[in-house]
């Protein structure tokens, strides 16, 4: 039970900026987003609300403040004094006041404390707007103002120093051979040279060491040539959550600069929603051309082996409900590879009532897993997903996220819940067939 | 006969000027920022951009089956006074004649009596749309002026329209300029408001699409 | 000349029998729609009335509206508004002319001082003094008033004088004014039309000998029984309007079976008069039964809203060139804000660009 | 379209309508001898078929009458008492107004008291003139 009481939604602050500065920072961060894409999704709102009926936070509070476009009321602000073709009319005439340093820190709260950035109300929202997208960039402004919470903030700092939220990346050698003596399977690391880098989520580092060593188990069976590195191996990107663009960048570059110097081929990410986004997606944003490594995620990989006949599975044979992480499937287009592992697994996939691209979040993701202060939240949320398991009456309950199995497993102990939470890969290592 | 003959020279050619200008200053402005390309590998089988885009314009034209029954009444209620103002524009015989005059297209009318009918369902409807927006408390915090005015300023036209074709309340050229005001003051807000909406959601849905066929995602 | 006996005696002697009057009271009390009953009393009142002493007076006209009165081609009940008027001066009809035509006008104005009733028709010129019209060397403008000074009432008969008609269109090189500008506040009644209605005018003169008041007016100064209703709402052919059903051509099928002729330009539902429920020459026909639309003679400035068979609802300038300066305008702002937005965007970056140095990362 | 009386076939609303008026105000001129009223036909939206269905309909009475007064006019009475079909034409016989009156009897009909008494005083000159002097 989380004793931490339900603090008032205050925010935090970091650094010591000026609250003069602050808001200038934001507002100076806010103009670089308005390319084409994010300007025409400013000014097409038509503010009809139909992007609340689809978010998990204000489907479980009924709150009118967790409206998935009232989060962007200060970018809006910001877009039409600053970027939209009617700037400096807005300006003269004071249309739209700037956002000031009392709203931007109440704001605090809906751009991070309630927002996983899972783009439900993209998919419901008449006008296409991507409203998960604004909300991230809106992060990078509130960054740069530093006005993020603690926890988070904490972590940005880890991860500066270390490369990772987990571990510092000397430690990495060591870790891995106490996961390969624990689990019994043989995890290459810092090779000169490997077909694959290899990396981890920061969790699997820590507690969830298993699904670690069953993406070992997998690759050892497969036949690849692959390696973990201590240049970059934790993928969970905390910048891209965090809106802390220059973290970002270092950690992405840390793990395609590794490849590039090992001779890999692939980049394998582990079952993480974030990283997915970061790496697959915005990584080559960084290079300014494409990427000479393919990066893949681990149910993608999972998927092609299987389909390859280089690894083959013994059937489950029960029956089984799966959640759909977001990054991966909503905004990552995995969902039919996912459900090609689960079949393979021989599970008899009973489908969520919202599941797919439309289905619920776990509440966790973007960073409010972390965010202590979204706790009483998430678990409302929570009830959601755990109401549509039960529906099911699926005897197995997996997913490919290791966010999201934290999130629903905190959920799942906070409700008593007794359903244990799996992973699609350690069911893969598991009953890998010889 | 003054208000008719200013309504329908000097303050059209202003109100279609403004709205013109506008528009094309809006949509140049936005459509001319930088363009942010997404340098990723696409998903493999992925459609091409312009494909993604109209799927997801056309996608987006009715709500996803789990969203439905959340968001039933907001879907139907807009369909039928967008439907019923297009019915009232293009179906009725002035209009046409108005198009036709200066764009030259020109295509048969609907009975009359038969628009009016569908132009009074357009405003009880635009009404219940207002009535939603001013109670539902999502729609209460994120109204701003700019989304009433937008409603008055297309309601009013329907408005005057029906009141010039069933001659209430004033002589009919006084009801007649009336309307041809309200359609000149629709034209002029037109560009600065939501109502821009009518051009940009195929661009923003579009760039919606495009990001996610890329990801393989039918958005 | 007008004799102090009343017109019921007079014309008595000229076999004009009261029962005359009865059937023309009845006539015209229908065409001015009123009840039924209003015929005796106006029979009556006729009966009793003296026979009005009237000046007609014509500017700058077509005689086009003495025409439509007088008829002449088919006289009818309309004329025997002669019998009960004593017209002392009207260039048209009178057999006088010159200075005995002249003397005979102010001699009527002596002898019916206060009562006379004076009919305009044509509009007056105000331009360069007045010199376009003039009369025995007088301005119209100076006729005019010298007349009006001892009017019971002023009545201007056609568009020209009620709202300056013809003369007075774009581009007006005779300074062309309406009568109504030049009567102060004597009383005055409007009966437009190009020409106007005969049974409008006739009717209204029996209004006042009859009634010895004006008609209901309406705001243009037009007796509401003749002008109280648009073509439109009395046009027979409303209901194909109501379906939708329009003549594209002249003589296109639409045409032939008598469909609305709205997209032809017509001006009905905004055009007040009574063309269509009493008809032109003696209930024969009027423009749209003749397959032609109402072009609004009725109305002020009929001929400067944009073209007769330009339909209504058009607007009545050439947009194109404007709204094509406008769209090259739309743009051009466009394109600078967006310009603009890019250049602000950039100086961001740049200021961004130049942090303190970073924290070595673990593998540097 | 409905039909007033069988066979007598089918009747336009508009000229249902003026007979159903009709109808109301020979009631009330059955309860009041001096009551007179006129239904104008000129205004009405009645095509020319409307006005025919009407004269069919209301048919011929006892009465006909011409008369000469500035053009002619002709008086007849309906099949239906106190109902009279009143057509006025001008000099070239083209109809100014058409009305169906209800009365005992048309205004029109009845000599106006001064014509009376300008007839008989013309009567006395005519007898009192030398012309007319009886033959003795």
């Amino acid at each position: 039970m989380s004793t931490a009481a339900a603090k008032s939604p205050a925010f935090d602050q970091q650094g010591t900026q000026s609250d003069a500065q602050r808001v200038d920072a934001a507002m100076r961060s806010f103009v670089r987003e308005f390319g084409v894409t994010a300007a025409l999704h400013m000014e097409s709102c038509v503010r009809c609300g139909m992007c609340a009926e689809a978010c998990h936070f204000h489907v479980a509070t009924g709150e009118a403040k967790y409206t998935p476009v009232y989060k962007l009321e200060l970018f809006r602000r910001a877009y039409f004094r600053e970027a939209s073709p009617f700037a400096p009319l807005v300006r003269l005439l004071g249309l739209v006041k700037p956002p000031s340093i009392g709203e931007l820190q109440q704001w605090q709260e809906l751009i991070y404390g309630s927002c996983t950035v899972c783009g439900r109300c993209t998919m419901i929202c008449p006008m296409g707007i991507d409203i998960a997208e604004l909300v991230k960039e809106a992060r990078h402004g509130m960054f740069k103002a530093g006005l993020i919470p603690e926890r988070l903030a904490l972590m940005d700092r880890a991860a500066q120093q270390w490369g990772s939220t987990a571990t510092p990346g000397e430690d990495l050698p060591d870790i891995l051979r106490e996961v390969s003596e624990e689990h019994g399977v043989e995890i290459p690391c810092d090779l000169d040279s490997a077909e694959m880098l290899v990396t981890a989520a920061p969790a699997e580092l820590g507690d969830h060491t298993k699904a670690l060593a069953a993406a070992a188990k997998v690759l050892n069976r497969a036949g690849i040539r692959w390696t973990m590195h201590q240049g970059g191996f934790d993928a969970a990107n905390i910048g891209f959550n965090n809106g802390d663009l220059e973290l970002q960048e270092r950690l992405t570059r840390s793990i395609i600069d590794t490849a590039i110097k090992i001779g890999a081929n692939t980049v394998l990410l582990p079952e993480c929603g974030h990283a997915y986004g970061a790496a697959r997606w915005e990584a080559a944003k960084w290079y300014g051309q494409a990427l000479p490594v393919r990066i893949i995620h681990m149910t993608e990989f999972l998927d092609e082996m299987l389909a390859a006949g280089r690894i083959k599975v013994k059937p489950i044979g029960q029956s089984a409900t799966f959640h759909d992480p977001c990054q991966i499937v909503r905004r990552g287009g995995l969902e039919a590879a996912a459900r090609r592992v689960v079949a393979a697994l021989g599970f008899e996939l009973i489908e969520l009532k919202d599941h797919g691209i439309a289905g619920y979040c776990c509440g966790g993701g973007g960073g409010v897993v972390s965010n202590v202060r979204a706790t009483p939240l998430r678990h409302k949320v929570f009830e959601i997903k755990r109401a549509q398991i039960d529906a099911t009456g699926a005897e197995r309950f997996v997913t490919s996220c290791g966010q999201c199995r934290i999130t629903l497993e905190q959920g799942a102990k906070q409700a008593r819940w007794t359903k244990p939470v799996e992973s699609l890969l350690e069911l893969v290592a598991d009953n890998l067939a010889d | 006969m003054d208000l008719l003959d200013f309504a329908r020279g000097p303050a059209l050619t202003f109100a279609g000027a403004v709205f013109v200008l506008g528009t094309l200053w809006r949509l140049s402005g936005v459509l001319l920022l930088p363009r942010l390309r997404d340098l990723s590998p696409p998903r493999e089988g992925a459609p091409a951009p312009w494909r993604g885009a109209l799927g997801t314009v056309l996608r987006r034209m009715w709500p996803r089956r789990e969203f439905l029954d959340r968001t039933m009444f907001s879907t139907v209620n807009s369909y039928v006074f967008h439907i019923g103002l297009a019915v009232t524009v293009f179906g009725l015989a002035p209009h046409i004649l108005f198009i036709r005059n200066f764009s030259g297209l020109s295509w048969p009318a609907l009975p009359s009596n038969v628009v009016f009918a569908v132009g009074v369902i357009t405003l009880v409807s635009l009404f219940a749309a207002l009535a939603r927006r001013l109670t539902h408390p999502v729609l209460k915090l994120l109204s701003h002026t700019g989304d009433y005015l937008s409603w008055a300023l297309t309601t009013l036209p329907v408005l005057t329209g029906l009141l010039a074709t069933a001659h209430l309340g004033a002589r009919y050229e006084t009801l007649l300029a009336l309307h041809i005001l309200s359609i000149a003051a629709f034209l002029i807000w037109f560009p600065f408001g939501k109502l821009m909406h009518a051009f940009l959601f195929v661009f923003s849905r579009g760039a919606t699409g495009v990001r996610f066929s890329h990801r393989g995602v039918k958005a | 000349m007008s004799q102090a006996r009343l017109l019921g005696e007079v014309l008595r002697e000229r076999g004009v029998s009261r029962r005359a009057f009865l059937k023309y009271a009845g006539y015209m009390a229908s065409l001015m729609a009123l009840p039924p009953s209003a015929a005796g009393a106006m029979a009556e009142g006729l009966a009793k009335a003296r026979r009005q002493a009237v000046i007609w007076l014509s500017f700058q006209e077509c005689t086009g509206c003495i025409e439509s009165l007088t008829r002449s081609f088919s006289p009818s009940l309309e004329d025997l508004i002669f019998d009960f008027i004593s017209l002392d001066y009207q260039h048209a009809l009178q057999a006088a002319s010159g200075e005995a035509a002249e003397e005979a006008r102010r001699q009527s104005m002596r002898e019916n001082k206060g009562k006379y009733i004076v009919i305009v028709d044509g509009s007056v010129p105000m331009g360069d003094g007045g010199v376009y019209s003039t009369v025995a060397g007088h301005t119209n403008q100076a006729i005019l008033a010298e007349t009006i000074a001892d009017a019971a009432a002023v009545v201007a008969v056609g568009t020209c004088a009620a709202f300056g008609g013809l003369p007075e269109a774009d581009p007006n090189p005779t300074g062309a004014v309406p009568i109504s500008q030049l009567v102060g506040d004597k009383p005055l009644i409007n009966i437009p039309g190009c020409p106007p209605m005969p049974q409008a005018m006739a009717g209204t003169l029996l209004h006042i000998l009859s009634f010895g008041k004006l008609p209901e007016l309406d705001h243009l100064h037009r007796p509401r029984a003749f002008f109280g209703e648009n073509i439109h709402d009395r046009c027979y052919r409303r209901p194909f309007y109501e379906r939708g059903l329009f003549a594209k051509a002249f003589d296109d099928e639409g045409a032939r079976e008598g469909w609305c002729l709205y997209e032809l330009g017509c001006k009905g539902p905004v055009t007040y008069n009574a063309c269509a429920s009493l008809k032109w020459n003696g209930g024969v026909s009027f423009p749209i039964q003749s397959g032609h639309g109402c072009i609004g003679c009725s109305e002020p400035r009929f001929w400067d809203r944009g073209g007769l068979y330009r339909a209504l609802p058009t607007g009545t300038s050439d947009v194109r060139k404007v709204i094509g300066i406008a769209a090259v305008a739309g743009v051009a702002l466009g394109a600078g804000a967006a310009a603009l937005a890019r250049r602000r965007s950039a100086a961001t970056r740049d200021a961004a660009a130049a942090p303190p140095a970073k924290t070595p990362s673990p593998q540097e | 379209m409905d039909t007033l009386s069988p066979g007598a076939g089918p009747i336009d609303a508009p000229a249902a309508a003026v007979l159903r008026e009709v109808v109301a105000r020979l009631q009330r001129l059955a309860r009041e001898p001096d009551f007179s009223d006129a239904i104008d036909l000129h205004s009405l939206p009645l095509g020319e078929s409307g006005r025919e269905q009407l004269r069919q309909r209301l048919g011929q009475g006892e009465v006909d009458c011409a008369l000469q007064v500035a053009g002619a006019t002709r008086i007849c009475e309906t099949a239906y008492a106190g109902a009279w079909w009143v057509r006025h034409a001008d000099a070239d016989d083209r109809t100014q107004h058409e009305q169906i009156v209800i009365a005992r009897v048309p205004a029109l009909l009845l000599a106006h008291s001064d014509d009376i008494g300008d007839a008989a005083r013309r009567l006395a000159e005519e007898l009192a003139a030398p012309a007319c002097q009886e033959i003795s």
